[in-house]
């Protein structure tokens, strides 16, 4: 077996330091290494964006990187959203929108939505629609999910006004 | 997963010595959108695994008067992000746009597009119908080659052991010149082209005739083809349907597509002329829009 | 009295009768009165004292859960239909 | 609490009536769900645990010769290896699953084969290692000889006389009576009603058609999962994501030939189902894979296997005849439809064949339905199993006549509807049911009133029925001190059921949906309670919470009949209080808290097997471009309407609607399973399967229609199912609609629909 290797990078503004091997992928590492299992695989191919995290701010399916590309990266995961003191907005929306049934895309979707109002804080729903292409959602219809990120986008608005 | 090692050269002689001295066990690794998955389906069992984005040459974007030089490694969401790409190439920032989605575009490069070599890339038709070079290093040195050669079927590519596609070179856009890219997906994103094509022509200054054309098609044979016909035989003729029309007949004629689970033969071949139709209209409209300044 | 409706399968066993009147109570007197009137129609219904696998019982147009002990009124309708499953 | 979902279009008609019902409060579990806390199957993690892989066959039909693990159980790292071999024997017998029921023979062989593979993806050997990439090597030294058979792919080629068979002890059994000679046809089932003759001899119009639906996948987003522990006490502990964590017990416990009450099954949060995970693949083998190594082992599936191995919903022929007069009533109509079942009896054609014209009034009718082996993974239920198909043909039948008759589709599904008192074909007579408020919602919507313009566009308009089911449910309720109520319930939650059960409880008690605390549990910690499907989980356990909330009443009238020291006939619940004699009062929260110190503890239970599920209905229309240079269909506009009964939470309700319009919308344009001659899909990743994205739809509308349920204390109607049934038809007939182009067969893909086209030109 190839040696194993440590990786230092930083998940959630905390610096983590762990062992893989080089043909374990980041999704790997986090859910089995690191127990962080609220990044979830759906697919293992990069079609269903259910694993997606922002390494140095850009989203990226977490499947189709291997953990080893990570050293010296920043990394955001479902679990550094809310802050300490309750919810981010998007999670919020999606709550108040009813933007999830099962759950299982939410957490790859609200990571989808961040990267998204980062670069575009009042996208159409066009722009919502094909930049969340990425992402699958078998039960909602993908209509209340819209629905919460346009939520989003306008309280944006508001507290800019 | 096959176990591999993995390897990170900071040079391009480093990384040109390691891929000969792994001869053909190695793979190099760039966004690794396709190649993570390939060795997780058993397609590839490489040894080594040669990540090359420490590569800070492939990185680059340079525009000069000679045209547009772009890092192998670059992503696609630099590449539509870059407004000059836009404005002069915008057949590549059409195809980058449309790889996959917006995860998929943090990583993956033209390059590696290129070099997976796949029959339906989408960026392939585009560079060819901008006329782009593949520059490649190697232990003999440098070499060029032009796109429309450098696959020779599926999967495959003129890479000889030890070599490396460092850069994707494109000469500079004359005014009245406009170029496009677009395919057939049966949904809207996140497919894989039926048919792509990729056009690129140049106007005269009254932007109603055709000085020069590129045209390109993917997904119809076992590589992406430089449409040669069609493209030459548009030069000189008055921009209309008649020139169209005879761009389409001329690349629905060298379209050699198979059945498979995304297209039948007659499907793909009679979308080969209305994307040729759809990518030049396109692509003169631009033409026309862009007057040099 | 409640009325069976025979399934076209089993129109066979009962010279073509779609519809037989009976005097019962339950599912399971139902069946004995049919078996009764109509031998091998039982055999046909039920298994080891229970309704056969794969079929269900629907009484005045609900599928019953309680199977041979299902209360009949007397002016039930019992339908022999394949059970279904949901999503 | 804030509540939810901003109201689209029109808020239900029972708003306003209940304090709690009809509102849209917060669900008690999202807060894990966007934080990536919720737990679901493959995030179980325990000490010591091993991951397995599975080796599953390339062959869509051989025979097993060999199966050779030596090389496999000698590389390092490996802990065990199981084969079919250290399955118990299992016999012919039949379990009765609740939902429906399965032949413990086939369902062993399934799990993992025994001497012939039926599909590929089938799988035949397990491995538990050190980690997954050893196990996963290992799978690869095993070492299998087969002895290939022709494969059959396709209903129609599998019921020739002289088709390669699958099994040999299938004959075809019509209620009964099974035939003289193997077939791969298990079942042949009947319906007939009036006298069919004479009712196609009255039509002024006939209209008859051939349609072929492909196999479709439910998609859920999470694969299959287990993790299992084998004590050495002979307890076995299941953590995964099923639709029903009794029925995988029973599963379990049957194919390891161990009683129940040795399994017990955790339910994990699941991501989606859809009818998928009600049959067990995974919970066997790691069972014995922990058994062997003395460690709990997981499995978990990749997308492939998710595609290849699990149960889809039936690829199927089907032809419909149906007979008009000139005034528009139906005066006759036939189905043959032939549904394939996969590798194993079982497909959904006797509820397609119940459902095929269940939306109308049919005076003379004759359906004939097969159930027919191929060599395709086993079917399992798929949302309102063997409607969508059968609507399919019937729907684009009737818009052909109201063409025909010149008749609005409106108006004709109103004059010929399925209402009370009218009897089915398969002999029933409906109850109240809301098929006519459905159109009329959608004839009288803004949607339908506006007229749709522009080049290539089209409308469509289908219903679509489904049953829905009743079945067992159990629900448990302690009384806080402080007021609130611990509610447990075995119903694993997959679309914010628990918020529904809770909010039927609270509405009960008169407290408020955030005063509930729900939580789903194993399945030594509750009473039986069949599966999450069947569109029965508000219904049915709601019906068990609400009993739960009754007898919580009783015991608080009973209490405060002591603390104020009078009979219990003069005290009385209502308004969340307890009231008594001479302005005596304790509100819930005042008793709960004296409940605490006075007496026993408050514990409510209820326990329901509701027979009347009340069968619902939706109407659907939808505007479509079709792009006729590539055979592409763009939906522009959809509007769904549909019988709630009562709309519980009806943001969830409209979120059911969305989601099943959508898969809807998939099985009519896009999806398939693509074999090639040697019977492998050839798109078993999402890639290819291609299930719509969010840039692929527009906003779904919703029109929640409200005929209560009489069996219902609340009068809910299942609401999960029936709307995946209308949108494959309603699509084909705006295409229609759009450049007269009919189309017959499923997916109306971009290759199909152009070849169509160009046929045309």
């Amino acid at each position: 077996m190839a040696k194993k290797r440590v990786v230092t990078t930083t998940i959630n503004d905390r610096q983590v330091e762990f062992l893989c091997q080089p043909r374990q992928t980041l999704l790997e590492s986090l859910r089995d290494v690191l127990n962080m299992t609220g990044t979830k695989e759906g697919c293992t191919n990069g079609n269903c964006g259910a694993c997606t995290v922002l390494m140095d701010g850009r989203p990226v399916d977490s499947c189709l990187v291997l953990a080893v590309e990570a050293e010296g990266a920043h990394l955001e995961t479902i679990e550094g959203v809310a802050p300490s003191d309750g919810l981010d907005p998007i999670q919020t929306a999606f709550l108040e929108n009813a933007a999830l049934q099962c759950g299982i895309c939410t957490p790859g979707f609200i990571m989808a939505t961040k990267s998204l109002l980062a670069s575009n804080p009042h996208p159409t729903e066009d722009e919502i629609r094909f930049y969340l292409a990425g992402n699958l959602c078998r039960c909602t219809g993908y209509d209340k999910i819209v629905r919460a990120v346009l939520d989003v986008a306008e309280s944006r608005e508001e507290v800019s006004a | 997963m096959h176990d591999f090692e993995y390897e990170a050269p900071t040079s391009v002689a480093d990384a040109v010595e390691l891929l000969a001295k792994h001869n053909g066990t190695a793979r190099i690794l760039a966004g690794g959108t396709d190649l993570i998955d390939q060795i997780r389906t058993g397609r590839f069992a490489p040894d080594v695994v040669i990540d090359i984005k420490k590569l800070d040459a492939l990185h680059r974007i340079d525009m000069s008067s000679d045209g547009l030089s772009l890092g192998a490694v670059v992503p696609c969401y630099r590449i539509y992000g870059d407004e000059t790409i836009c404005r002069d190439y915008s057949a590549l920032a059409d195809a980058t746009k449309i790889i996959g989605g917006a995860q998929i575009q943090s990583r993956a490069s033209v390059g590696g597009n290129l070099c997976n070599s796949g029959p339906a890339a989408d960026s392939t038709p585009a560079l060819i119908s901008l006329g782009a070079k593949a520059v490649i290093a190697g232990p003999d040195g440098i070499r060029e080659v032009p796109v429309e050669n450098f696959c020779t079927g599926p999967g495959k590519n003129v890479l000889q052991p030890g070599e490396l596609l460092t850069e994707l070179a494109m000469p500079s856009r004359p005014a009245h010149s406009g170029s496009h890219y677009l395919r057939f997906i049966p949904r809207n994103e996140m497919d894989i082209a039926v048919v792509g094509v990729g056009a690129s022509v140049v106007l005269d200054d009254s932007g109603e005739k055709i000085v020069s054309a590129r045209i390109a098609l993917g997904a119809v044979a076992a590589t992406p083809l430089f449409a040669e016909e069609a493209s030459e035989l548009l030069a000189g003729r008055p921009v209309g349907d008649e020139a169209i029309e005879a761009a389409m007949a001329a690349t629905r004629k060298i379209a050699t597509p198979i059945d498979d689970m995304r297209g039948t033969v007659e499907f793909r071949k009679h979308v080969t002329g209305v994307l040729t139709r759809r990518s030049l209209e396109k692509a003169i409209e631009r033409a026309r829009a862009n007057t040099g300044s | 009295m409640p009325t069976a409706f025979i399934p076209p399968a089993l129109r066979k066993l009962t010279g073509d009768n779609d519809r037989i009147t009976i005097e019962a109570h339950t599912v399971r007197e139902a069946i004995a009165e049919l078996e009764h009137k109509y031998p091998g129609i039982g055999a046909r219904l039920t298994a080891d004292g229970a309704i056969k696998p794969g079929l269900a019982v629907a009484v005045d147009g609900n599928v019953s859960s309680q199977g041979m002990l299902q209360k009949l009124q007397p002016d039930s309708e019992l339908h022999f239909l394949p059970a279904i499953g949901g999503g | 609490m804030a509540t939810v979902g901003k109201t689209q279009g029109q808020e239900p008609s029972t708003n306003g009536q209940y304090k709690v019902i009809g509102t849209r409060p917060i669900r008690h579990d999202g807060v894990d769900k966007v934080t990536g806390r919720a737990r679901y199957g493959g995030d179980t993690r325990l000490a010591g645990m091993l991951p397995g892989a599975m080796l599953r066959s390339p062959h869509a039909h051989a025979k097993l010769i060999s199966v050779d693990t030596s090389k496999a159980e000698a590389l390092p790292g490996v802990r065990a290896v199981v084969t079919s071999a250290d399955l118990p024997d299992a016999t012919d017998k039949i379990a009765n699953l609740g939902e429906g029921s399965v032949n413990l023979k086939h369902l062993s062989d399934n799990v993992l084969a025994h001497d012939r593979v039926l599909y590929r993806g089938h799988a035949i050997a397990a491995v538990a290692a050190d980690d997954i990439h050893i196990a996963e090597e290992a799978v690869g030294l095993i070492e299998v000889e087969y002895e290939l058979l022709p494969p059959v792919m396709n209903v129609l080629d599998a019921m020739k006389a002289d088709a390669p068979l699958l099994h040999d002890d299938i004959k075809t059994n019509d209620l009964g009576e099974t035939a003289d000679q193997l077939s791969n046809i298990a079942t042949h089932i009947r319906f007939e009603k009036g006298d069919i003759e004479a009712g196609f001899a009255a039509a002024d119009v006939i209209v008859e058609r051939e349609f072929h639906t492909a196999t479709v996948h439910q998609g859920y987003i999470e694969p299959h999962n287990a993790t299992a522990l084998w004590n050495a006490d002979g307890h076995i502990t299941i953590w995964m994501s099923t639709q029903g964590t009794f029925t995988a017990r029973q599963q379990t416990a049957e194919l390891l030939d161990v009683p129940v009450s040795r399994v017990k099954v955790v339910p994990m949060e699941i991501g989606g189902g859809f009818g998928g995970k009600i049959s067990v693949y995974l919970p066997p083998v790691a069972a014995i894979l922990s058994k062997k190594t003395g460690r709990p082992v997981q499995l978990l599936m990749s997308r492939t296997d998710v595609f290849e191995a699990t149960g889809p919903t039936s690829g199927s022929t089907i032809r419909v005849k149906m007979g008009a007069d000139s005034k528009g009533r139906i005066t006759a109509a036939e189905a043959w439809m032939a549904y394939e079942a996969g590798a194993y009896p079982g497909s959904p054609v006797g509820a397609g064949a119940m459902c095929v014209f269940a939306c109308y009034d049919v005076p003379n009718g004759k359906v004939d339905g097969f159930d027919v082996v191929v060599n395709k993974p086993r079917t399992n239920a798929y949302r309102a199993p063997g409607a969508t198909n059968a609507a399919f043909a019937t729907e684009t039948v009737v818009d052909e006549i109201c063409e025909k008759l010149k008749l609005d589709p409106a108006e004709f599904r109103i004059n010929n509807a399925a209402k009370e008192g009218v009897r089915r074909i398969d002999g029933p007579v409906f109850p109240r049911v809301g098929m006519i408020e459905t159109v009329e919602a959608i004839r009288d919507s803004e949607h339908y009133q506006t007229p749709l313009e522009g080049k290539h566009r089209g409308r469509g308009f289908a219903t679509g029925f489904w049953f829905n089911v009743g079945l067992k449910s159990t629900a448990q309720a302690t009384v806080n001190s402080d007021g609130t109520v611990a509610l447990i319930e075995g119903s694993t939650d997959i679309g914010g059921s628990r918020a529904g059960i809770a909010m039927q409880l609270a509405e009960t008690l008169g407290i408020a949906a955030e005063d509930v605390v729900p939580t789903v549990v194993d399945t030594d910690s509750i009473g039986y309670t069949d599966v999450t499907g069947g569109s029965r989980v508000t219904f049915a356990t709601g019906w068990a919470a609400y009993l739960a909330a009754k007898d919580i009443q009783g015991q608080l009238i009973e209490r405060a009949a002591k603390i104020w020291d009078c009979d219990v006939a003069k005290i009385d619940y209502k308004d969340g209080a307890v009231v008594g004699p001479d302005g005596k009062r304790f509100t819930f929260k005042e008793i709960a808290a004296e409940a605490q110190t006075v007496g026993e503890p408050v514990i409510g239970r209820g326990s329901a097997d509701p027979q009347e599920p009340g069968g619902a209905f939706g109407t659907h229309l939808v505007d479509v471009e079709v792009d006729i240079d590539t055979g592409k269909v763009t939906v522009l506009r959809y509007t769904a309407a549909q019988d709630a009964g009562t709309a519980i939470h009806p943001a969830y309700v409209e979120g059911q609607i969305q989601g099943g319009v959508v898969q809807g919308i998939g099985w009519g344009l896009n999806e398939e399973y693509y074999y090639d001659d040697k019977g492998t899909m050839r798109n078993s990743t999402y890639l290819d399967y291609r299930m719509p994205t969010s840039y692929d739809l527009p906003m779904i509308d919703t029109i929640i229609v409200e005929v209560p349920n009489p069996g219902h204390p609340y009068g809910v109607r299942g609401v999960g199912e029936v709307p995946i049934v209308p949108p494959p038809a309603a699509l084909a007939n705006a295409i229609y609609n759009a450049i007269g182009t009919r189309m017959l067969e499923l997916p109306m893909s971009p290759p199909k629909l152009l070849h169509e086209i160009l046929k045309q030109q």
